[in-house]
């Protein structure tokens, strides 16, 4: 257990120190910035994998998480002016009830019929969002979200941000090994593999499913607290469906099987936008090329192609 | 941990690229930000147009003080994400001098904050009374403001003994921004809204809200949206046989929504620039000229009829090119010189900037047009 | 007007938006029908339909008629094609495999659309004018009533198909055990080929018939889609009759929310009935007893 | 008939036959008995191309067979009665009858497929009262008969049948094979059965093979494999 421990934290604090040195090699504001995004992305398809890939169960509404960390925040930050300590812990318990809540008759559906009832609860939130006008703004959204401060310094830059997003994404990743080597992380597979010997053998399957959900969740809520205090600004059209199949595509281009998957595909689809800006108004083309060959070529998803490792080790 | 290592092979080698700088050749570069394609595409596609047209002129004449224009055009689907990553990147790695755009509210929001902390000019094409209201150092804006829509549009319901009015509009930024609008400003006229309905921006069918409007004893329906379903609302009225007047916002500022409308379309009022009605705008009017020009040449590159949205691409690309020729590459010299502007002559209205007004047209930048025989023509009261 | 009549508009006007979602409900459950796979590009096959009836009709001038078959055709043909190319090629895909080709498939047609025909709105003159049926105090366009016919008429071809030709029983069979199909000597592979090609063949006519109300533009199948496949779940995935009902009521839903309640929330109450029925009678409201065994991811 | 050279399956990279070898010679029952997992069924879906990973071969009426779609090997004339029966439960008896000449199917063949069924009642009298009930509704027998009537409608020349008498009483089992001993008698058909209950899968065959982990480790004729030691103990429970 201890040397599992070591090598989940190991393998975190690495990420995070690639990732500052990064950084320190892209002097650019914009790159970096892309990073940030790509940071909340990941924290959110990490818990989207633990979901998809060992609880083997699909979320179609998990934007709708995000905006509800997202929105509790900065409701709670601008209209009551709470001071954002106090708006982080809330807003992240919020969402966690809310998906406890609906969690429970969900998740006792399996399939595409799960599929429609996350999906029709992201969009129950995303209309929400847009008929709370006294709270929200409606679709005009609301602004003036303040910044973060920690231990004295206001995170009122890119870099700053950065750091400090790169230091949740490692927990985060973090978190989510370690849930992957425990009994509980076992268990998942378990459930993945085959529901009824599980149940069988012993495993509350329905507890553990519900457990992984509201996990994910409060992922995504997190990513939703940093993305409403670095935009400062929210509208109902970020945490629309298009994003939540945005991000079940990351997972599953990356490969559900694995969580490095779900980050090697967030990695991928994050950046490709930008790299086919290059391509203007043909992009929207390309992008729909590039992910249907990704699938018809390599259903199991992209992490784990083993050419690049042969040919360097080849070279070397 | 063979599998890991390669992961973050592939990972560094993916970014990588990002590092690489473009090389900065002697020009002015102007940023533009237009939704091109996504839900909001008929917005932008005519923006992007009009700013490449112009750019193209500018430099055709040998540039700015012998310097010439390089637009970036960055298309942001309409999204606040993809507007603040195209945003930043415009600043922080094409250098540009100013901004033009975004196309929509929302996404003009969003990236409000940036631009004031990266202290770049940004000249947006969203119409919402809040986008300067109250005012930015660092933005402004060239559409005429829903605010003063409503106004117009209030004055002349006022004068035809217009008072119970049934709002219907689309669930967008421009939709809701309106909407608020009409609900704040009618007290003012003696004006009372009797029904408020809404609209999702992909909806296909009105006639349940407008059934329930036809249920009251309203005497006209303002219809507040941006969106092509616009059209369906005025060909769900012709069906429900409702026959009281239809005001539309701004919005309907496109001739291709009469078209998709057809008959139903005939009788529509509604306020617009007066590039829509330039057939019809008198030769002595100060506009005139520029609203020639502009149809003119847009008509004839790309085919297609002009619509007020490009027309705001239009008016802050000569705007920036005024400034240009004024301060040369210098942010604050830019922005000093907008925000100096005076009797600005463009497709939208006069504009007079000042530090108290980013916004610089009043409610006469509108004209009252309506429909007739399937063309924009002037309202004759 | 009083409220009975206002009563019967909203109920018209549902029945209209309805029996369009009730169209996309179909296609969906052909190709669920054989192969298990949720099409998400369903509603694109309906935005290919209107895009290729007004190119055919409007810009080179075809009559209608003809126009109409053309687009008609070259859909069934794009879904042929887009089988061939995408779900046949691969072995054993995982179901979230298919799930996100389908979506690769949407952009592709949405992206391809928008580079042929551009982003505006096009439409298309009603088939028999635009003057409205009067019943008692409601109205209805004739258009309406062309969209209720075809799918009464499509409704009767398919259910005519699977129950008395034997490529719609080998169809059916497929759906109900793969295997044994296979074993009685059905080529599997040819029937999802067929199931594809129907359903595109569908999505396109519904395409068309449809265009004069909804307007097209090349985003205009996401949304349908989306309701199609609530109508589709709702009803009972692969049951067809269930899908024409559960799309008529899901319109109707919508419609008297937004009469009777509020138009903003409208989409919202339709989709928390749809939740309901789906945690209290999942498989559907019309499920039999022997319900499908529902398939997991 | 058939005849199997040194055929070799894989399923999900396991391998589940090794070199088996067998020839079925036209007009015969053969039988081939074996335990759970012995590999019987992966030997049966191997000859209807069911399995994706196979090599050796396999010559039908001596032409290859392997690599062949299913389709095109139950068109050839071999059908098989799958293990577990693996009807269409919600059709009716006609139709899974009907399905079941789908592979030569036409609007010219509907006469001799009505007098196809008419034969079938004959044959099943109880599934003719049954034609118009869902096969899901009929009993465990019924749905072997349906199942292994489903298998004849295709005229084979090849019947397979995969463990035909699990889960049924005796006086049915016997039943049925009473019928297809009739049915061999008075048809050119051919009959290769796989059973795990050896007494009555020996007791119709004339010759017979035993299979073990993948491998046939016994053949010979029906009095052969009834006094082998080996049989006697390990499938007829005999010491």
């Amino acid at each position: 257990m201890k040397k599992l421990l070591k090598s989940s934290f190991s393998k975190s604090i690495f990420t995070f120190a690639i990732a500052v040195l990064l950084m320190t090699i892209i002097r650019n504001p914009y790159h970096v910035g892309i990073l940030i995004f790509l940071g909340m992305n990941l924290i959110i398809t990490m818990g989207l994998s633990l979901l998809m890939g060992y609880a083997g169960q699909i979320s179609l509404g998990q934007a709708a998480f995000f905006g509800l960390g997202a929105y509790t925040t900065g409701i709670l930050t601008t209209k009551l002016g709470l001071p954002i300590i106090t708006a982080f812990p809330l807003s992240i318990l919020l969402t966690v009830s809310i998906a406890f809540l609906v969690g429970i008759p969900t998740l006792r559906l399996r399939g595409h019929y799960l599929a429609m009832a996350t999906l029709g609860l992201g969009e129950i939130v995303h209309i929400v969002f847009n008929e709370l006008l006294s709270l929200t703004g409606g679709p005009s959204g609301f602004g003036n979200i303040p910044l973060i401060k920690i231990f004295g310094i206001e995170l009122d830059n890119d870099y700053k941000y950065f750091v400090f997003v790169w230091a949740i994404v490692a927990f985060i990743l973090f978190l989510s090994l370690n849930i992957i080597n425990s009994r509980m992380g076992r268990a998942l597979k378990s459930i993945h593999r085959e529901e009824n010997t599980a149940s069988t053998l012993g495993v509350n399957t329905s507890r553990l499913k519900l457990t992984i959900f509201v996990i994910s969740a409060g992922f995504a809520s997190m990513a939703g607290f940093l993305y409403a205090h670095y935009v400062t600004f929210l509208s109902p059209g970020t945490f629309s469906l298009r994003f939540s199949i945005l991000l079940v595509t990351m997972v599953a281009v990356g490969g559900m099987e694995n969580i490095w998957g779900a980050i090697t595909g967030t990695v991928v689809l994050t950046l490709l936008p930008e790299y086919l800006r290059f391509f203007k108004d043909f992009d929207i083309l390309i992008y729909g090329i590039i992910l249907m060959s990704i699938m018809i070529l390599r259903p199991e998803g992209l992490y784990g192609i083993k050419i690049p490792l042969k040919r360097l080790r080849n070279n070397s | 941990m063979k599998k890991f290592i390669a992961f973050l092979i592939v990972f560094v080698a993916f970014l990588i690229p990002l590092s690489i700088e473009a090389k900065d050749p002697k020009s002015y570069k102007i940023g533009g930000v237009f939704a091109i394609t996504g839900p909001a595409s008929w917005l932008g596609e005519p923006e992007r147009n009009t700013m490449m047209m112009v750019v193209d002129m500018i430099n055709a004449k040998g540039g700015i003080n012998g310097v010439p224009i390089e637009a970036v055009i960055e298309d942001t689907v309409g999204d606040e994400t993809k507007t603040v990553n195209a945003v930043k990147k415009l600043i922080n790695s094409d250098k540009v001098l100013a901004i033009i755009g975004p196309s929509r509210s929302g996404t003009t929001m969003a990236v409000i904050p940036i631009v004031e902390r990266a202290q770049t000019s940004l000249i947006s094409c969203a119409a919402a009374e809040t986008i300067i209201n109250p005012v930015k150092k660092w933005v402004f804006k060239t559409p005429q403001s829903d605010r003063d829509a409503v106004v117009r549009i209030y004055d002349y319901m006022v004068k035809h003994g217009i008072t119970r009015v049934a709002l219907i509009s689309g669930t967008t930024g421009f939709g809701n921004a309106g909407r608020g609008q009409l609900k704040d400003i009618a007290p003012e006229f003696g004006i009372k809204i009797i029904a408020d309905e809404t609209y999702g921006p992909q909806d296909t069918d009105m006639t349940p809200q407008l059934t329930k409007i036809r249920g009251t004893n309203a005497q006209a329906i303002v219809n507040w949206s941006i969106v092509p379903a616009q059209a369906i609302v005025a060909k769900n009225m012709v069906q429900l046989g409702i026959d009281i007047p239809l005001f539309q916002s701004h919005g309907f500022g496109n001739i291709k929504y009469v078209e998709a409308a057809g008959k139903a379309a005939e009788g529509i009022i509604f306020p617009a620039g007066r590039l829509l009605a330039v057939d019809t705008v008198p030769a002595s009017h100060p506009q005139k000229k520029v609203l020639v020009e502009y149809k003119t040449m847009y008509e004839k590159k790309f085919n297609d009829p002009v619509s007020t949205f490009g027309g705001h691409a239009w008016d802050a690309m000569w705007m920036v090119a005024e400034a240009l020729k004024k301060a040369g590459a210098d942010k604050e010299g830019i922005r000093a010189s907008i925000e100096t502007m005076k009797g600005f002559v463009g497709t939208g209205g006069v504009f007079n900037f000042s530090p108290t007004d980013h916004y610089g047209l009043t409610p006469d930048a509108f004209e009252m047009l309506t429909v007739k025989n399937g063309k924009f023509v002037v309202l004759q009261d | 007007m009083n409220f009975a009549s206002q009563l019967l508009q909203y109920t018209l006007s549902g029945i209209t938006i309805g029996s369009i979602y009730a169209m996309v409900a179909i296609g969906f459950n052909i190709i669920y029908n054989s192969t298990g796979i949720i099409n998400f590009a369903q509603g694109d096959f309906l935005m290919l339909g209107g895009m290729l009836v007004v190119y055919f009709h409007k810009t080179l001038h075809f009559p209608l008629l003809i126009a109409g078959f053309i687009a008609v055709l070259i859909v069934g043909g794009i879904g042929i094609g887009f089988e061939r190319l995408a779900i046949h090629p691969l072995k054993n895909p995982s179901v979230i495999t298919l799930i996100i080709i389908t979506i690769a498939a949407s952009i592709l047609f949405k992206g391809g659309a928008m580079f042929i025909w551009g982003k505006d709105s096009f439409y298309l003159a009603s088939f028999s004018g635009d003057e409205p049926i009067r019943l008692m105090g409601a109205t209805i366009l004739p258009q309406t009533l062309w969209i209720l016919a075809f799918l009464f008429l499509i409704v009767i071809a398919l259910m005519c198909f699977f129950r008395f030709t034997i490529i719609g029983k080998a169809m059916k069979a497929c759906a109900y055990n793969r295997k044994a199909a296979s074993i009685v000597g059905i080529n599997v592979n040819n029937m999802v080929l067929i199931s594809f090609a129907l359903s595109a063949l569908i999505g396109g006519l519904a395409g068309v018939i449809v265009t004069p109300i909804t307007l097209v533009d090349y985003d205009r199948g996401s949304l349908l889609g989306l309701k199609g496949f609530g109508a589709a779940i709702f009803g009972g995935l692969g049951n067809i009759g269930g899908a024409v009902a559960a799309g008529i009521i899901i319109g109707l839903l919508e419609s008297y929310s937004a009469g009777l309640l509020s138009s903003g929330y409208k989409d919202a109450v339709a989709l928390i009935i749809l939740l309901m029925v789906l945690f209290f009678r999942p498989g559907g409201i019309f499920a039999k007893k022997e319900v499908q065994i529902l398939k997991s991811f | 008939m058939l005849s199997i050279q040194s055929l070799k399956s894989y399923y999900e990279s396991i391998c589940a036959l090794k070199s088996v070898s067998l020839h079925i010679k036209k007009g015969e029952i053969i039988t081939m008995i074996g335990g759970n997992g012995s590999g019987k069924s992966t030997l049966l879906n191997s000859i209807l191309g069911l399995v994706p990973r196979v090599t050796g071969t396999i010559q039908f009426e001596n032409k290859e067979i392997v690599g062949l779609a299913p389709s095109v090997i139950v068109k050839m004339g071999i059908s098989m009665v799958p293990e577990g029966r693996q009807l269409f439960y919600p059709m009716t008896v006609l139709d899974n009858l009907l399905l079941g000449t789908y592979s030569h199917y036409s609007m010219k063949e509907k006469k001799n497929i009505a007098q196809r069924v008419d034969w079938i009642f004959d044959i099943f009298p109880v599934l003719g009262e049954r034609k118009r009930q869902l096969a899901g509704t009929l009993s465990g027998g019924e749905q072997q008969m349906l199942s292994i009537a489903r298998a004849l409608m295709s005229k084979p020349k090849l019947l397979i049948l995969d463990e035909p008498s699990v889960g049924l009483a005796p006086k049915i089992i016997e039943n049925i094979f009473q019928t297809l001993v009739n049915l061999k008698e008075k048809t050119d058909l051919t009959i290769f059965l796989v059973e795990q209950n050896a007494k009555l899968g020996l007791d119709i065959c004339q010759r017979g093979y035993v299979i073990e982990t993948g491998q046939i480790i016994l053949s010979g004729s029906k009095d052969e494999l009834l006094n082998n030691k080996e049989v006697l103990r390990a499938y007829l429970g005999k010491e």
